[in-house]
C-alpha cells in the first residue's frame, strides 16, 4: 500500500503551496476562498487515510460552513487586508514559529512507524473497540459506536460546544438586527 | 520510520508553523482566524496519521477484514472539527462586532486607537 | 442518588442552559442559574465528603469502564476545587443580578445566564475528569463561554480584550491537544490513571518529553503565567462585573489544577523534575511574575486592572508552590489556589459595586468611599489585607505554607521574593485605601450598594476571614491533596 | 437573483434531495459514514442555498430563529435526557445498557436517540448561525 503514502505525502505538499499563499495573499477575499479549497483538500487527505467520517465532516464543516461564515463576515468587515506598504518579516512570530517546529521535530525522532499494525496505539484500548463492538453494541461503523456510546460523554460535550457557539454568536451579533426590523416597520 | 512516514510529519509540522505564523503576523482578524484553522486543521493530520494502519480497512465493520485503522483518533478529530467550527464562529462574530465598533479589523489600527490593547 | 453525585455536579448545569437560554426576561434564567449552583454546591461539598471517607470516588461514563470510556475520578484536589468553582458561582449569581439587569440589559439576559451556566459546567468537568482529550472538549466549552461573557462588557475594548484571547486561548488548547496526541500515540490510551502507568516505560523518548512541553506551555496560556499573561488584564478589566468575579476567582485555578495533574500525577514527580527541567523554567518566570506584575499594580489609575495584574502576581505564587516540587511547596500551591479565588472573588465584587454606583472603577471612583459607601469600603479594606497577606485572613495561611516550602528547601531569595510581593501588594492596597478614607468624594450623599450586592459580597468577606481563623479544614484538605498527589496521584 | 432562472430551478430542485441526504446520512450512520453531526450540517445547508435563492426573509419565515433556538436547545436536552433516564434505570450517567431489556437493544436505542439530538442541536446551531451572520448585513 505504498501508492497511499504517496498519494498522502503529495496531498500535504498541495496542502502546503496553499497555505502559504493563503498565507502572502492581500485580498483576504481570495484567502478565504483558498482556505475553502484547503479544506476539501484536507477532506480528501482524511480519505486517503481511511478516515471516511472524519472526511465527511470536513469537507461538509471546513469547506462549508466555517467558508460560508468567513464570506459573510467579509461581507460586512471588507475585503483588503490594509497595509501594502510594509512587507516584512515579523520578528517575534518568526522566533516562536522556528522554535515551536525544532520542538516538534525533535519530538517525531521517537514516533513509532507510520502505518504499523503493531504501534502502541492499535495494541491498547483500540482492540476493545474493533474485536469486541460486535458483541457489544452492534453497530457496524466503529466511528458510531465509540463516538456515540464507549466515549458517548465526549459527544455530549461537543454538542454543548455547538450549542455555546451558537448562545454566543446570538449573544454577540443576534440582537441589533431584530431591533433594526422593529424600528423600521 | 520509512522514508515516506518521515515527510509525512514533516509537512504536518510544517503546516502547523504555517498556521501559527499567519496567526501570530497577520493583521487581518479573519486572516488571524483562517491561519488558526490551518493550524488546527494540521493537528488533525498529526491524529489521523497516528490511527492510520497501512493496508488497513477504514473503521466499518466487513465479513472476513480483520485489520483495521484505529476508530479513536477518527472520534477524537470529529469532535475537535466541531470545537474548530465553533471557535471560528465566535472569531468571526467578535470580528464583525469590532469592525463595528472601531471601524476596522486591522490589528495594527486597532493598536493605534487603543494602546492598552 | 449518592453514587452518582460527580455526574450530578455537571448535570444541574447542563439541563439548566438551555432551559435559561429558552426564558425571557431576566429574573427566571437567573433564577434558575442560581438554583442550579447552590444545587452544584450542595453536590460538592457532599462529594468531598464522600473523597473524605473514601479516599478516591471513580464514576464511569456510560458504564464503560476506563480506559476504554471516559471516568470521572476525584481525589481531594479536584473535589476541593469543585467545592471552590460551585461556591464561588453559588455567591456570584445571587450578586449577578444587579450588575447584569445594569451591565447587560434584559434583553440579552437568558442568554447570558446560559453562557455563565455553561462556563461553570467547562470548568466542573475539567476538573472532575480523568481523561485527558476530555479536559480539551470541556476546556472549550468553557473557553467560548469565557469569550462571549467577556464581550458583554460595555467598553468596546472588551470585545478586542475577547478576541485577543480568543486567539491566545485557542493556540493554547491546540498546543494541549498536540501535547495529549502525542501521549496518546506512545500510550495508546487517553485516561490520565492508564498514562501515569504507562509512561515510566518510555519517558526517555523524545516524544514524550515533547508531549511534556507542549502540555505545560499550552495550559501556562491558559492560567496566564508571565510571559503569557498578555489577553488577562484586558479580559479581567473590560469585562461584565460578574463575570470577572467569577473567572478571576475560578477560571484560571482551574488551568493551575490541570497543570498539577499533568505535573504529578500523569508525568510523575521523577520525570518533571527529574528529567525535565521543570523547576528551572518555572521558578525564574513565577519570580519575574510575582515582581513585574505588582510593581506595573501600583501605578494602574483603574482599580479592576490594578487587581487583573495582581492576579498574575498571584498566578506566580501558586506556580511557585507547584514548581518547587515538594509536598509543602504543592500544599502551599493547592492552599493559594483556593485562599486566593477567595479574596479575588470578594474584591472583583467589590469594584462591581462600585462600577453599580459611581459607574467606573478608577481610582477617583474610589475617593471618599468609607463615607459614601462604607459596607463597601470596608469589604475592600478586609479583602485588600487578605490579598497583603494580614494575619488572621486566608491570605497570611497561603503565605505562611509558601514560605514554610521555601525555608524547608533553604531558599532564602524565595523567601524575600514572596516578601517583597507582600510589600507591593501594600503599596497597591494601601493607596487605594487612603483614598476611600482620604479622598473628597464629589457628591458626599451616602449610596450605599444594594442588599442584593452586599451580601454575597460580604458572605465571601467572612470566608475569607473565617478561613484565615479555622485553618483545620482548608489546611487539612491541602494536606492531604498534596500527599495524594506526590503518590502519584491515585491511591492505587 | 430573480434573473438567474436555471439557478432557481436547479436549486429549487436540490433542496428535497439535500433534506433527503442528510435524513439518510442521519439514520444510516450506525452503517455506514455519517452521524448526526454530518446530517445537521447537510441538512443546514438545504436552508443555506434557500436563502441564496429566495432571500433571508422569505427563509426566516420558514424557519424562524425562535423556533431554532427551541430546537438547538432541545438536541442538547435529548441527548443529556438519555443520560437521566439510564440513571433513573439504574445505570450510569450515559449507560445506553439500561435502556431496554436486552442490553445491545438498549445501546441501538440509545445511540440512535443521541445521534438524533446531536443531529437536532447541530442543524439549528448551523442555521442560526448563518441566519445570524447573514442577517447582520441585511439594510433592515
Amino acid at each position: 500500500m505504498m501508492l497511499e503514502q504517496w498519494i498522502d505525502v503529495f496531498l500535504l505538499g498541495f496542502l502546503a503551496v496553499i497555505s502559504i499563499t493563503v498565507l502572502r495573499i492581500r485580498d483576504v477575499f481570495t484567502a478565504v476562498m483558498l482556505f475553502g479549497i484547503y479544506s476539501l483538500t484536507s477532506a480528501s487527505l482524511f480519505m486517503v487515510l481511511d478516515a471516511a467520517d472524519v472526511a465527511f465532516t470536513e469537507a461538509a464543516v471546513g469547506a462549508g460552513i466555517s467558508t460560508i461564515l468567513m464570506l459573510a463576515t467579509l461581507s460586512l468587515t471588507g475585503r483588503k487586508e490594509k497595509s501594502l506598504v510594509k512587507r516584512k518579516v515579523a520578528i517575534l512570530p518568526l522566533l516562536v514559529v522556528t522554535v515551536t517546529g525544532a520542538t516538534l521535530v525533535y519530538g517525531i525522532r521517537d514516533l513509532p512507524p507510520f502505518g504499523a499494525a503493531d504501534n502502541p496505539v492499535h495494541v491498547h484500548v483500540a482492540p476493545r473497540y474493533i474485536h469486541q463492538s460486535a458483541e457489544e453494541i452492534d453497530v457496524p461503523n466503529l466511528v458510531t459506536g465509540v463516538l456515540a456510546s464507549y466515549r458517548g460523554f465526549d459527544t455530549l460535550g461537543e454538542v454543548v460546544v455547538i450549542f455555546t457557539a451558537g448562545v454566543g454568536v446570538l449573544l454577540l451579533i443576534g440582537r441589533r438586527r431584530r431591533r433594526e426590523k422593529n424600528t423600521n416597520e | 520510520m520509512s522514508g515516506l512516514g518521515v515527510w509525512n510529519y514533516v509537512i504536518i509540522i510544517f503546516l502547523m508553523m504555517i498556521g501559527l505564523y499567519m496567526v501570530m503576523s497577520c493583521s487581518s482578524l479573519v486572516k488571524k482566524l483562517i491561519g488558526l484553522n490551518v493550524f488546527q486543521t494540521s493537528v488533525f493530520f498529526l491524529y489521523i496519521s497516528f490511527g492510520y494502519v497501512d493496508g488497513g480497512a477504514g473503521p466499518l465493520l466487513i465479513e472476513g477484514v480483520t485489520l483495521y485503522s484505529n476508530p479513536l483518533p477518527h472520534v477524537l478529530i470529529l469532535t475537535a472539527i466541531v470545537v474548530g467550527v465553533a471557535t471560528t464562529a465566535v472569531g468571526l462574530a467578535l470580528s464583525i462586532r469590532i469592525k463595528e465598533s472601531f471601524g476596522t479589523i486591522e490589528e495594527d489600527d486597532l493598536h493605534k486607537m487603543d494602546s492598552s490593547i | 442518588m449518592l453514587m452518582h453525585l460527580p455526574v450530578l455536579i455537571i448535570l444541574a448545569p447542563l439541563l439548566g442552559a438551555p432551559l435559561a437560554a429558552l426564558m425571557r426576561g431576566s429574573n427566571w434564567p437567573w433564577l434558575l442559574a442560581t438554583l442550579i449552583c447552590w444545587f452544584s454546591l450542595l453536590c460538592s461539598i457532599l462529594l468531598l465528603m464522600q473523597v473524605n471517607s473514601q479516599g478516591e470516588v471513580i464514576y464511569i461514563m456510560g458504564g464503560w469502564e476506563a480506559p476504554w470510556g471516559i471516568e470521572y475520578r476525584l481525589d481531594f484536589a479536584n473535589a476541593l476545587l469543585l467545592v471552590l468553582i460551585t461556591g464561588l458561582a453559588s455567591v456570584v449569581l445571587p450578586y449577578a443580578r444587579l450588575s447584569v439587569e445594569q451591565e447587560v440589559g434584559e434583553e440579552r439576559s437568558p442568554l447570558f445566564y446560559a453562557a455563565l451556566l455553561l462556563l461553570i459546567l467547562g470548568l466542573c468537568g475539567i476538573t472532575a475528569t480523568g481523561d485527558a482529550f476530555n479536559v480539551f472538549v470541556f476546556l472549550e466549552v468553557s473557553s467560548l463561554a469565557t469569550y462571549t461573557l467577556i464581550a458583554m462588557g460595555r467598553d468596546r475594548r472588551a470585545l478586542t480584550a475577547s478576541f485577543t484571547y480568543l486567539i491566545m486561548g485557542t493556540i493554547g488548547a491546540t498546543f494541549y491537544l498536540i501535547g495529549v496526541g502525542f501521549l496518546y500515540v506512545m500510550t495508546g490510551t487517553l485516561n490520565m490513571a492508564d498514562l501515569a502507568e504507562r509512561l515510566p516505560a518510555i519517558s526517555d523518548s523524545s516524544t514524550v518529553r515533547t508531549a511534556f512541553a507542549f502540555i505545560v506551555t499550552g495550559i501556562c496560556l491558559k492560567l496566564a503565567l508571565f510571559p503569557l499573561h498578555l489577553w488577562l488584564p484586558n479580559a479581567y478589566t473590560y469585562s461584565p462585573s460578574a463575570v470577572t468575579a467569577f473567572l478571576a476567582a475560578t477560571a484560571t485555578k482551574v488551568a493551575v489544577y490541570v497543570l498539577i495533574r499533568f505535573v504529578f500525577t500523569i508525568f510523575g514527580v521523577d520525570f518533571s523534575f527529574g528529567m525535565e527541567p521543570l523547576a528551572e523554567v518555572l521558578i525564574p518566570l513565577s519570580v519575574i511574575g510575582i515582581l513585574s506584575a505588582s510593581t506595573v499594580s501600583v501605578t494602574q489609575p483603574n482599580i479592576k486592572r490594578m487587581l487583573a495584574y495582581s492576579s498574575v502576581a498571584q498566578i506566580g505564587y501558586i506556580v511557585l508552590g507547584l514548581a518547587m516540587g515538594t509536598a509543602m511547596g504543592l500544599t502551599a500551591a493547592l492552599l493559594h489556589m483556593f485562599n486566593h479565588g477567595l479574596m479575588k472573588g470578594a474584591l472583583f465584587m467589590v469594584m462591581g459595586a462600585v462600577a453599580y454606583r459611581m459607574g467606573g472603577t478608577e481610582i477617583y471612583d474610589m475617593k471618599g468611599l468609607a463615607k459614601t459607601m462604607p459596607l463597601t469600603f470596608w469589604a475592600f479594606v478586609l479583602g485588600g489585607l487578605s490579598l497583603i497577606g494580614v494575619p488572621l485572613t486566608v491570605g497570611f495561611v497561603s503565605k505562611w505554607h509558601l514560605i514554610l516550602a521555601a525555608l524547608e528547601l533553604g531558599w532564602w531569595p524565595i523567601v524575600i521574593v514572596i516578601l517583597a510581593g507582600s510589600m507591593l501588594a501594600v503599596l497597591y492596597i494601601g493607596r487605594v485605601i487612603e483614598a476611600g478614607f482620604f479622598g473628597q468624594p464629589a457628591d458626599t450623599t451616602r449610596r450605599e450598594a444594594p442588599m442584593g450586592m452586599l451580601v454575597p459580597l460580604w458572605i465571601l468577606v467572612i470566608a475569607n476571614i473565617w478561613f484565615g481563623i479555622d485553618t483545620r479544614l482548608t489546611v487539612d484538605i491541602a494536606v492531604a491533596a498534596a500527599a495524594q498527589l506526590m503518590a502519584g496521584g491515585v491511591a492505587l | 437573483m430573480s434573473d438567474h432562472l436555471i439557478l432557481r430551478i436547479v436549486g429549487k430542485f436540490l433542496i428535497p434531495y439535500i433534506m433527503l441526504f442528510a435524513l439518510y446520512v442521519q439514520f444510516h450512520g450506525d452503517f455506514g459514514p455519517g452521524g448526526g453531526f454530518q446530517a445537521g450540517v447537510i441538512f443546514a445547508s438545504a436552508f443555506v442555498i434557500h436563502t441564496l435563492l429566495f432571500g433571508l426573509e422569505s427563509t426566516l419565515r420558514i424557519a424562524p430563529p425562535a423556533v431554532l433556538k427551541v430546537i438547538a436547545a432541545s438536541g442538547v436536552l435529548l441527548y443529556a435526557g438519555v443520560g437521566v433516564v439510564s440513571l433513573f434505570a439504574g445505570g450510569n450517567f450515559l449507560d445506553y445498557d439500561y435502556l431496554a431489556a436486552d442490553p445491545i437493544a438498549g445501546q441501538h436505542i440509545g445511540i440512535m436517540l443521541v445521534e438524533f439530538g446531536v443531529g437536532l442541536t447541530v442543524t439549528s446551531v448551523m442555521m442560526l448561525l448563518f441566519f445570524t451572520f447573514a442577517g447582520r448585513g441585511e439594510p433592515a
